[in-house]
């Protein structure tokens, strides 16, 4: 009987993300990450069980997917230097995990070739009848038990608060039609109305959703200009 | 010192058997495990006995078992080595081994590395040669050992059954709650 | 195959002392027990690894550690002789984290976080029980761990040296280049 602890079955989302470049058999980049940022987002909403620690680094990732794919549909989308190094970064360690999955892979491979060195079990043979040592009575040993059930891991609990505030995809998706339906028109900012980055990418999520699905026409007026949105 | 080794395969076959094994191994054992007669074998073995002489090991002969050990003139740091291992305090991972095996023995060292979140093959050495603990084979399972306190241990502590340990009932329910609360699956 | 080896006295008393230990051995403990320097038996351990080469037996070099192990081509004749042996699955997430400190570390958790972009806790465990990492203290930090591979890893990998790892020069140095550009790395 072996006993094995519990592995989160979510490979994380730059696991997930390399997963669907590598179905396609894409190189990193920017018009990979764009063309399989439909993809993350419905493996996203899929997710249902998603544990609450994971989805917050799923959303970020997200994000950066949305500003990924909002420059490949506006050309003259701006970008701030701060999301330009998360677009970098997220192709760093995208690339970075791909390596470390190729080393993976040979220590799978060498794990099933069956060569595994063996070596004796210390002092075998030698039996010293009764050798107590010093320092141990009856109180220690309670203590030594007691500290280490103290320290079993306990669930992770801590995460909770991460997402209270999140709002879900379809609910901000249903929020940003009606007010859509009520204004007509409006910029990304005043319709998104984020009060926290979470919130912003989810209705980025959103946005994007709905132009993909026809509901909504992007239009930007001059070259540094609000996105204008408007039902279509 | 050159000497010359041409050693066969089977002799190979049979020094890394008895290296592995440690104890004693019947030369009629030693065949069926390699797949061989007991006369090829008995030969292989001649072959190794040469081989070893320039070697810090040694095939022990006794009756119809054959033995792998450190030739006599290794004696004296060997058993400095062994003198040194046994002499010192108990480690930390020693004691909180030792802990788990008094309160929640007889079980399985993949038991015992679960409770502790580590692996525990090298402490539980210790406490065997030392006589704090005893091994005996898993009646459920012919790869596996069970571990339990010693009588003289128990002895030593003042105590004549487990059972007297100070919050035993408690202890001992705790740790098996911390076994069952993760999954249980077969070996291989 | 006649091979020539003239094994020195010193290689000998370190085969008959890691024969008897078992375990990894610090080359600094073995230099106290046989009063030599470390030089010295870092010098012989060379010299009994080139006498080694007609044994069934080999040398397994891990840090600043020495064990004997069998050669990988008796792997079969011996497993079965082996109890509470590691289970031989590697699952991804397990394979991809020891990838990771194979060629990074020894580091902490959160750097392995990091690289896999997901919390690595529970896989962490697995391996530690399995033995297949070690880990110790952060001498920066003492309420982190660092996590570095075992031993136990190169020898179940069938490996003797960390450097005979694939690619292990030929990555590690890329993946230093790869990460001199990130220096922001997020700790918990």
């Amino acid at each position: 009987m072996v006993y094995k602890v519990k592995t989160g079955k979510f490979e994380g989302p730059f696991g997930a993300l390399l997963d669907m470049v590598e179905e396609k058999k894409l190189a990193i980049n920017e018009i990979s990450l764009a063309e399989v940022c439909q993809d993350y987002l419905n493996y996203l909403k899929s997710q249902i069980n998603m544990p609450r620690a994971e989805t917050a680094s799923f959303l970020t990732v997200g994000a950066t997917l949305m500003l990924i794919k909002s420059r490949s549909l506006i050309p003259s989308f701006e970008l701030t230097e701060e999301e330009e190094e998360s677009i970098e970064e997220l192709e760093m360690k995208l690339k970075l995990l791909k390596e470390f999955r190729v080393l993976a892979k040979n220590f799978e491979y060498l794990a099933k070739a069956k060569q595994s060195l063996f070596s004796r079990q210390a002092l075998l043979g030698y039996n010293f009848g009764f050798l107590p040592p010093d320092k141990i009575n009856i109180e220690f040993l309670r203590e030594i038990q007691k500290r280490l059930i103290d320290s079993f891991p306990v669930p992770d609990l801590l995460p909770q608060k991460t997402l209270a505030k999140i709002i879900t995809i379809e609910q901000k998706a249903r929020d940003i039609i009606s007010r859509i339906q009520s204004r007509i028109f409006g910029t990304l900012d005043k319709i998104i109305s984020a009060k926290n980055k979470s919130e912003l990418i989810v209705g980025f999520l959103a946005i994007l959703e709905l132009i993909k699905q026809g509901f909504l026409d992007v239009e930007q007026k001059n070259l540094f200009g609000e996105v204008e949105i408007k039902k279509n | 010192m050159i000497i010359s080794n041409e050693v066969n395969e089977l002799a190979k076959r049979i020094e890394a058997t008895l290296f592995v094994h440690g104890d004693p191994m019947v030369l009629e054992e030693l065949a069926k495990l390699l797949g061989r007669t007991k006369t090829e074998i008995r030969q292989a073995a001649e072959n190794l006995d040469q081989a070893l002489i320039s070697s810090a090991l040694t095939l022990v002969w006794h009756g119809e078992t054959l033995q792998l050990a450190t030739k006599r003139q290794f004696t004296q740091d060997v058993e400095a080595l062994v003198k040194d291992a046994v002499s010192r305090d108990l480690s930390r991972a020693a004691a909180e081994t030792l802990a788990v095996v008094s309160y929640r023995g007889p079980l399985s060292r993949p038991e015992i590395d679960y409770i502790r979140g580590v692996n525990s093959s090298y402490t539980l050495r210790n406490l065997l040669i030392r006589g704090l603990i005893l091994r005996s084979p898993d009646p459920k399972n012919n790869r596996s050992y069970l571990y339990q306190i010693s009588a003289d241990f128990l002895k030593f502590l003042g105590l004549n059954r487990q059972e007297q340990l100070p919050q035993y009932f408690d202890f001992k329910k705790r740790l098996e709650e911390a076994l069952k609360s993760e999954t249980k699956i077969e070996n291989q």
